[in-house]
């Protein structure tokens, strides 16, 4: 076991940590997250920056444009990215985590050359139609359907949870093209092109009041033969071979945030005189504890992902714990701001002292009850836990 | 003994069970986002059944009953999310003119400690006619007017308005320290039973959706996970309940224990029981409990608030240890 | 509501405590728990004071002897026997609350003259012979066979987590005569006489290193058909039927000696100086708030049971409840006893003050152990509430 | 970076389980119940393979490992329930003659405050040859003829012996201050490590014992609340464990991380994992957890054992609050 970085990973580290620290400063003031197409404007120009720095596609082989990091390098780009404040992912997260990362292993030669640049470049945003209002944990129970015409399939269904529809050029899809077999079997993957006719984009409200979320609602949307990546009926298995890409590197962002985090509830604590209670203490030294504990399987994830190629089991783990962890982290900010934390705008403290974050913690609390939820459910992490990992029999 | 509802503690809780589906159904509760004042006529209805004078003797306008009379009424508001200052207002009548027959609203506050960082923040003060300060002289009374007050934008809890305090006046002495104990104890008690209503309010939510909503071909409900899930919401509620309603009658009944005891748990175990049901609720619906629409999050923001309003947990749990 | 008792529940309870006040000084020595003989002597002995004071069989219906108590008397006598610490019915236990209860509403006029005055009178002890290795939270899975012979029934199999065997004259034996139809179908509730020859008796040595309980094997045992409760391949409804005699009362004694015990870790956590700690008087006062509601659901179980006649579904509720809080109560005796509480020994405090109760916490605390998994374990509580109180599927 | 195990770990925690498995099967440690002393048979062969040297200088006689190596080793130890004063001993050896060699069996105490109400209490005093006394001065060696000392009959784990310190003389002053925070900081470490492979080997324990035990004509295994009790041991062992790993590794390569931070946070989570574990192997056992044939009680007791050594969970937590 080493946990120091080796003489080629501190390199990359330091020629990202110069390159950040001339280039951020240089970015204007982040857009509202109500106002999509700035936020596009602002995050594919972002993704350009990293493209012309040669830091797009970190993960992705050199090949098709990448820069075919180490899972080790792929740790330290998201420390460097962290440390540096630099802009989250954002309209970008489909295109470089999920379709782009199918097209590269499952596309063909012509899907790679023609998807995959923009992808990279910033200049085409993906989003995903992948859950249905009926299939949710229960994925391949979908129903949207595509029915082959000529060289298209005409697809009607409704998809939901698409982040950045508003803004996006093309959609992952997962449609019902038989139903044979199991549920599994008939499904099918496209890209669909978001100009198409017949999609019509819903806007969900969260609990968080934002409008992250959209409904797609599809009426004879015409999508080419040709956008169909993987054979016909065999989108399932093309879905889950991206999984393969992960390199234990998921949420690990978020991990190093609620670090960040914890220094702020400290600090928040010591202002407020919380910090004279034990039990506060006591509180944020376990978080602070767990947190240097899942810090630990994330690199060991990692490592394991480095050496072998493969994701380790620890995926699950690693989320479950993660996401319960910031649940309590995120209620434990608010039970520090008392009267604070009902303000979603931010408040001045009584004492003159400045700010007091509450903003800030408000949005942390709220979305965290997304995160036991989002990309699978605790209690379907805890099925996979039971039955991949412990081998324990099914239901 | 006999723990159970009275025949006119439950008829008084059918009664506001049937004006709140009447008077405030969701829908109609739910079209106040964003209001800055409360509902006259929804106040007066309020006023109406009771819910202000209930306790205050019948020669006051009153109706007389007790605290566990009240504790039931409570219940059924909070389960209906009604708006609006209700037991500060409650509370208040004995000292507040006009608080009992719904002319004047009431706001109450628990005076900081000096230098403090934390904000004091108060609800709907646009509609209140007084607000009452408790400290540990005794119960100050101040016209809204005299608060240095400035309005927060975008409050949590949707359906509620708040300002934040800047300095809180000395105010006129109204009542003795030992009237100020007896406020912020009721304060406590039937704040816990509106979240009493609303832990009960989000585990029937979550257990009709976990029998309605299939997944893998069965209704998720017949899932362990799920069905333990909704198994603890109530538990949670129901021993919150059992707390809140021996407090309640712990006040009417002096000699059967220690009020303020049983009031500062029953305010922990409701506060814990309302929050945490509100998230287990939003749980069991999946992704559609991180929606607007399923109104999950609204006994959430509701549950968050109410239970800012009654101190720290750790507060209210050494409270109960000074006292065992 | 109302929490005062009547003038006559007052009567009765000062009427209780004056016999009390006599008659717990004249008692000897509680026996050593490893000594079964002298156990039963003394837990007979006290039920035979019961029975000439007229306190024995509290509940049970007068026209059987038994005082014909309401439930909130039942309530008023375990709160008074416990408040002055009388003995624990013991040895009596089964027959009072299992056996003695099912004869009362499933015997025969011939069955109740001949079983339940002993009962009530000390002289007879009962076991029970229920659960099997195979049939444990599947109680209904039990296989120990009985097969008529003439006039008797010849039972082989082998029965587990019997208390007080080793003392008893009788077992309440639950057998399988049938194996048509469901399992719950060809099952029969036999009165066994624990002299009868084939019936092998071996102690079971619990974590708590007590031998509480025993295992029984029984091989061709001969039990008269006169000694059957209930027709044959009717026992799972007459077992069933001793249920409705709950009146909410179960664990009633345990909750008040758990509000005993949260005093005594504030009286050590004073000694300590771990009183000074927030997060410690936080714990405690926690606890505190949560027995004073378990009390007030115990009362309201009771009074539903006084006005219904019929228990309330607020069982499972309160014993799932009950049996997580009083582990969580017995941990934090430990916690705060440190090393004291390596010691089944009793120790005396350095400081000179005395000694430190550690042998009873320890004992509290190996026994919570207990408490999630007997008569129900907590998922087995989980899934009849979540199925006969919220009406959710079977799984 | 490379946080898996190096192939000299992985080989030498591979011997290390066969050294259990051969010399420490868990009928052969079964068999020391009620035992005073610690068998010098056993205890030699620990010595041999290494287990108390490991970390010393060539030189000296050891290995010149690391603690990483050390922490793979021990969880070994802790997953088999090896008896004896094994972390003491090891933390010692760089102190103590003949410590490494297993000469010498030595003890870890940390001096209390005066005053104090709670005993001190110490494992195997018989078999002791020295007792090292840490506080704020530095390490103190006694002999252990110099503590006045009174057995306890019968302690909480029936394979450790233990007696009562009545007075904690001075004692030889044989390193300074900087060594004893060290020494504390290993036995910490190194202790977390014991407790990691208890709480292994009672969730492989557990979730055998579901896949094997049937009931509703089905392994218990199947129902996803004995499902998710496995799954949940499964991620405290493998959180607990990659924060013991961290915590040797930080000590071993003090500019990756502050060593004292991870230490306590590694102690504070692997004692939750070894005691929260071993509770919910018991309860996935159902009544046959609560048997004494069944050896999840004798997880549980030594891991209440040694996680009582570490100090107040509430003060692991404090530490590392102090030090984010």
């Amino acid at each position: 076991m080493d946990l120091r970085y080796s003489e080629a990973e501190e390199t990359f580290r330091a020629g990202l940590r110069a390159w950040l620290t001339d280039t951020i400063p240089t970015l204007g003031a982040a857009p509202s997250p109500h106002d999509w197409p700035a936020r596009r404007a602002y995050d594919t120009a972002w993704q350009r920056m990293l493209y012309d720095a040669g830091y797009a596609g970190i993960d992705w082989p050199a090949e098709v444009g990448g820069r075919g990091a180490s899972p080790v390098e792929q740790l330290v780009y998201l420390e460097e990215l962290e440390r540096a404040h630099a802009p989250y992912v954002g309209v970008n997260f489909v295109g470089l985590l999920h379709a782009g990362p199918t097209i590269v292993v499952e596309g063909t030669p012509e899907q790679r050359e023609r998807f995959l640049p923009g992808i990279l470049k910033g200049d085409a945003v993906w989003c995903q139609g992948f859950s249905e209002p009926d299939a949710g944990s229960d994925l391949a129970a979908l129903r949207t359907r595509a029915v082959r015409d000529g060289d298209d399939y005409v697809v009607s269904g409704s998809k939901i949870w698409t982040s950045h529809a508003e803004v996006a050029d093309y959609c992952e899809l997962l449609v019902r093209t038989s139903d044979e077999g199991p549920k599994q079997r008939g499904i099918t993957w496209l890209a669909m092109p978001m100009d198409a006719p017949g999609i019509d984009i819903r806007p969900l409200r969260t609990i968080a009041g934002s409008n992250e979320f959209a409904e797609l609602f599809l009426d004879g949307v015409r999508v080419p033969v040709a956008n169909r990546v993987g054979e016909e009926n065999d989108g399932w298995r093309v879905t889950m071979v991206t999984l393969s890409f992960e390199r234990g590197t998921a949420f690990v962002g978020e991990l190093l945030q609620s670090m960040e985090l914890v220094g702020e509830l400290r600090a928040l604590a010591r202002r407020t005189g919380a910090w004279e209670d034990a039990a506060v203490r006591a509180q944020v030294g376990r978080l602070g504890a767990e947190l240097d504990a899942l810090w630990g399987l994330a690199r060991r994830n990692v490592s394991q992902a480095a050496r072998t190629d493969v994701p380790g089991v620890g995926g699950s783990v690693f989320k479950l714990a993660f996401s319960e962890l910031r649940q309590r982290l995120a209620q434990l900010g608010q039970d520090l701001l008392g009267a604070a934390g009902l303000s979603w705008g931010e408040l001045e403290a009584d004492d003159g002292s400045g700010p007091l974050g509450n903003a800030r913690l408000l949005d942390v609390w709220i979305n965290s009850f997304s995160r036991t939820i989002a990309a699978g459910t605790s209690q379907i992490q805890r099925n996979i836990i039971a039955e991949r990992i412990l081998g324990l029999p099914k239901g | 003994m006999d723990f159970e509802l009275s025949d006119d503690e439950a008829a008084l809780a059918e009664a506001m069970r049937r004006m709140c589906q009447s008077r405030f159904p969701l829908e109609r509760v739910r079209a106040g986002e964003g209001r800055r004042v409360v509902d006259a006529d929804q106040w007066r209805a309020l006023a109406e059944a009771g819910v202000f004078s209930l306790r205050l003797a019948e020669d006051d306008g009153g109706a007389g009953l007790g605290t566990a009379h009240a504790a039931v009424v409570f219940e059924e508001l909070g389960r209906a999310l009604v708006p609006g200052p209700l037991v500060a207002t409650h509370v208040a009548a004995r000292i507040v003119k006009g608080a009992g027959t719904g002319e004047q609203l009431v706001g109450l506050v628990h005076r900081p400690p000096m230098g403090r960082v934390l904000p004091v923040v108060v609800a709907d003060l646009a509609s209140l006619g007084a607000v009452l300060v408790v400290d540990e002289q005794g119960v100050h009374q101040l016209p809204p007017e005299a608060l240095e007050a400035e309005p927060i934008d975008h409050g949590l809890d949707p359906l509620t308005p708040l300002w934040r305090l800047a300095t809180i006046p000395e105010g006129a002495v109204v009542a003795d320290a030992g009237t100020a104990r007896e406020l912020w104890r009721d304060h406590l008690v039937l704040s816990a039973a509106l979240l009493v209503g609303m832990a009960s309010a989000v585990a029937e939510l979550a257990t009709e959706y976990a029998k309605q909503r299939r997944q893998f071909d069965r209704p998720i409900g017949s899932f362990q996970a799920v069905k333990h899930l909704c198994a603890d919401m109530l538990v949670r509620a129901e021993t919150a309940r059992a707390s809140v309603h021996a407090a309640a009658v712990t006040i009417d009944q002096p000699d059967v224990g220690d009020a303020l005891r049983a009031g500062a748990g029953a305010a922990l175990l409701a506060s814990d029981a309302a929050v945490a049901n509100a998230k287990a609720c939003i749980q069991v619906h999946g992704g559609m409990g991180f929606t607007w629409e399923v109104p999950a999050h609204l006994y959430l923001m509701r549950a968050a608030l109410v239970s800012r309003g009654l101190g720290r947990a750790q507060r209210l749990a050494e409270v109960v240890a000074e006292r065992l």
